[in-house]
């Protein structure tokens, strides 16, 4: 038909599909699904950081944390708004996240152990998520498209922040330099894991990039990552944990190890060490609130139903 | 200096210890935009919080506690993690436990009415730091008051169930608001000096706003007594609430296990 | 009448009432009033002892800690039972104690600020305690004098405990001996308040001492207990926070400065520093609770109506 | 020697960590009676853990915390307040939020079922210490279990909302157990030399005893699957859950305040 054309070409120019288009209901369906994953991601993900605001050992690092944890808050805003655009509500996506029917990235399903693991998150955790988003700022769709570039300007700033605090422990005590190895011993791999599968068992990932989803492959986005960290861990002093971890001239690129699959497929399906917490933590938040939405929404209906010299003989 | 100094603390520890209770709300917030709003009145008040200990550390150094040689913690720090109970000046309703939303609320309510009238005194103080300091708290301060008001408002007019939360709230709440216009010798001082401002002037004005905040909502003033004090001190004499003890172990250990750490 | 008369004989030869004997509905409600208000003093007295027992700097004191605030539990447990001889349950009375309509011991809206208030409520508090029951032991109703036997005795030896812990505490280091006179400090007036107001102003004493539920007037027993805190204070290297403290050869007592009496008044009638947070915990914990005493009650009753084979044979 | 201080620790964290969570609820049970009884296991706890970090102190003293020249902190305390995190062997079970009632009870039962079956056998260990230790133990421990059992049986069949919680609290609960089942190299050498027990081997003896109680219960066996280890570690490797860090800053921070302290 003359709209599928339409669509096919829009993506064939690499431009973007906005709200208003005729899009097929499995890339709508597509999309919903993976905004979703990414808006849940950033709320779920406040929860890791979250932990330790309450004890930044100064009062700097505590509101740089503070104020990283609340870009998190609002990258999800805009994340559901962007699904908003695809008609699906925030309240909707919520339900389906904290009944476990939507995930969110598995690497939040790991405890935070110490405040190394602040700058580790920034590190390697964002630097992860970066690489996997930068792509997407070209994404086709419009509103998704245009998100990813402000979060990912906020990310790389986060990112900038998690490496300068490590550099700046590392410069510190014996016991801080232990700690931020320690850390970084425990996240390796678990970023390693955020680029999805091999691509040999990436089943979605053709459809994705056809429809401009997606644009680069899990193993190239994860080789790229790898090439990119192994020198900052040089700089900063720490040794990643993969003994298969060599320079190969032909290649141009580092030759690794992998990550455990077995683990990531664990952790996606809910066995991980902190699903359960997580989720149980979103769904209190989520109900404890519920008084107060709901105060909201009444004063809002009452308030405009109300004539207009009442509320300002009140006021 | 050694009253400036005093005196920065009260404001600062007010600041500080308000701050580490509203961080508590992020990523439980009844919703993203209030988990963002919270965080942002945290973010101002920590951000107070630094200049005001910085003041007082350079007013008197004194006041700062010693930590082991070549130690490369910053004074601000040193006041905020390596200060016990006893040396924290902050009022104690500032370090009460959140509770639930409506306490939160009123509490923000009654600290950010305060401070505000507190602030734009001090933008006359002939210590052009702390004047500075005061200029841009108006402002947070002013967004800090129009929120809490205007959920005291939503709240008590929202659900039946939002209205009697927020009463419950408010009676938690409002018993600790007395010693905020106790003045404190320090306080009398400073005043005096034109340094600073004394509490207990503020406080008529302070009621004729929070008067206007209830009657929009339909919500009388409580008629509760004061919380008493402890071997006539508050927690401007370093005499807290059992919520105190936890909120700093919580705060000061990972700064504690480091004493010679660098961040 | 006849049992006015036995009544009084009773009395009149410190011989004891029992619940199944004739008494004047006055005597019933003064020691219900009395019994219960000793009871909920043992059940508040929990909080500020208890919020100490996971920050206990040692295990050995840990376990005396956890110990004691066990025995309060106990003690509370024999009260309530003492006022269910006299017709009233502890539902009833507990409901009372959270809805503010029962009084406990004000010395419990106090907070406890450091692990040496943990010792100085053991020696002061925990002793004028004592010096106000030593003398309830013999009181005229049978099963509140029987309860006050037990209670005494562990009561002085957690005043013994409490004392011992602040000995050790003033043979450690500079900062723990602070730790204890600034307690000291804090808990001296409110423990002589503990006593009550003075007899020219304690309405009530007369009636009691007539009836043998009090045998001796509110300044005697504080006049007890400061002559026998004095030489604790001086063993123990401690100065008591009153400059008119002095003896007085002539009288063979202590002269003493009076308490804040407006203090008093002020916390009795709700303005202390911690009786809102103390009934707000106590009604917390109640409320709470209430799911699991429904459970155990509605199971109690599905067991006792159900055959007793089948019972068995489930078991 | 190292092997049975490293598996008197773990035994020693398992029960010190666990009381602490019991203790909590001191002047926050449903009831005066069950107020005493958790007090009661607690103390129980606390007794064991006391006993066992003085064994692994004597066993292995390089164990014990450094302390300043002089202090006067026994071996038992220098562990139990002078640990840092990753040094604690406890499984992540012990150490979780009490949650309600329901999902304090149900841990009690996993925690309690296990440590009996594992005493029992311990009773024989050839570190005649840890015998009798386990001997003083083994009486504690069933009345812990029956506790447990006992309140499970009635949560289970008391009211709707009982029920309720108890399976929700299993569902909290019941996937944190599997890490007590999972043989850490200390534990098989110390099995190997006849001072210890293989805690694999007695899963099958505590099976069936919980497949007892859920059944006369009316519950069925969660088919939940394990929660996930760190790095390929858990508790007894010293990688614990975010919870820990909290308990420890509470329970460590009086001790760690006066190093030199005497109490």
């Amino acid at each position: 038909t003359a709209l599928v054309e339409q669509f096919e070409q829009v993506l064939a120019r690499h431009d973007r599909i906005e709200p208003r288009d005729w899009m097929p209901e499995k890339y709508r369906a597509t999309l919903v699904r993976q905004i979703a994953q990414h808006a849940h991601s950033e709320i779920i993900g406040m929860q890791p950081e979250g932990n330790w605001i309450t004890r930044a050992p100064s009062l700097r690092r505590k509101a740089i944390l503070l104020a990283k944890v609340q870009d998190e808050a609002g990258h999800g805003l805009y994340l559901y708004s962007a699904c908003e655009t695809l008609g699906v509500s925030r309240q909707e996506l919520t339900e389906k996240l904290v009944s476990g029917q939507q995930k969110y990235s598995s690497i939040f399903n790991y405890p935070t152990l110490s405040y190394a693991d602040v700058g580790t998150i920034g590190w390697l955790v964002d630097g992860a998520a970066i690489a996997n988003q930068v792509p997407l700022c070209r994404t086709s769709y419009g509103p998704y498209g245009r998100s990813m570039i402000r979060i990912c300007k906020e990310e790389s700033f986060h990112q900038r922040q998690g490496y300068e605090l490590l550099m700046t422990m590392m410069r510190g005590s014996d016991a801080q330099r232990a700690m931020v190895q320690e850390s970084v011993d425990r996240f390796w791999w678990p970023a390693l894991m955020m680029f999805g599968p091999p691509d040999d068992d990436s089943p979605n990932t053709a459809q994705s990039m056809a429809w401009g989803i997606k644009r680069d492959t899990n193993d190239e986005l994860r080789q790229k990552f790898v090439d990119m960290s192994v020198p900052q861990a040089e700089r900063l002093g720490v040794t990643l944990p993969d003994p298969d971890l060599v320079w190969n001239a032909e290649r141009g690129h580092h030759d690794f190890g992998q990550p455990d699959w077995e683990e990531f497929r664990a952790v996606v399906t809910g066995a991980g060490p902190c699903n359960a917490q997580r989720i149980a933590h979103r769904r209190r938040a989520h109900e404890d609130g519920a008084w107060v939405r709901d105060a909201a929404t009444a004063f809002a209906a009452r308030s405009s139903a109300e004539p207009v010299e009442t509320r300002e003989a009140r006021a | 200096a050694g009253a400036l100094a005093a005196y920065c603390l009260m404001l600062g520890d007010d600041a500080l210890v308000h701050s580490h209770r509203l961080s508590q709300w992020a990523s439980n917030a009844p919703d993203l935009e209030e988990d963002i709003a919270l965080s942002n009145v945290a973010l101002d008040l920590l951000g107070q919080a630094r200049l005001l200990l910085a003041r007082a550390a350079a007013a008197d150094p004194d006041l700062v506690p010693a930590l082991p040689e070549g130690s490369p913690v910053p004074p601000e720090d040193a006041l905020a993690f390596f200060r016990d109970e006893a040396a924290f000046r902050n009022v104690r309703l500032a370090e009460q436990e959140n509770g639930d939303f409506a306490a939160t609320v009123v509490r923000l309510l009654l600290l950010s009415s305060h401070r505000l009238a507190l602030l734009q005194r001090l933008v006359a103080s002939s210590d052009q730091v702390l004047a500075a300091i005061a200029a841009k708290g108006v402002k947070e301060l002013t967004y800090h008051r129009d929120y809490a008001g205007r959920w005291f408002l939503t709240l008590a007019q929202g659900t039946a169930e939002s209205r009697r939360r927020l009463l419950a709230g408010l009676a938690l709440v409002w018993p600790l608001r007395a010693e905020l216009a106790r003045t404190h010798p320090v306080e009398r001082l400073v005043a005096e000096q034109g340094v600073g401002v004394d509490p207990a002037s503020v406080t008529d004005e302070v009621d004729v706003l929070l008067e206007q905040v209830f009657s929009v909502s339909g919500v009388e003033r409580p008629g509760l007594p004061a919380t008493g004090t402890v071997a006539g001190g508050a927690g401007r004499e370093g005499r807290h609430s059992e919520a105190m003890g936890r909120l700093l172990a919580e705060m000061q250990v990972v700064a504690r296990a480091h004493p010679t750490g660098l961040w």
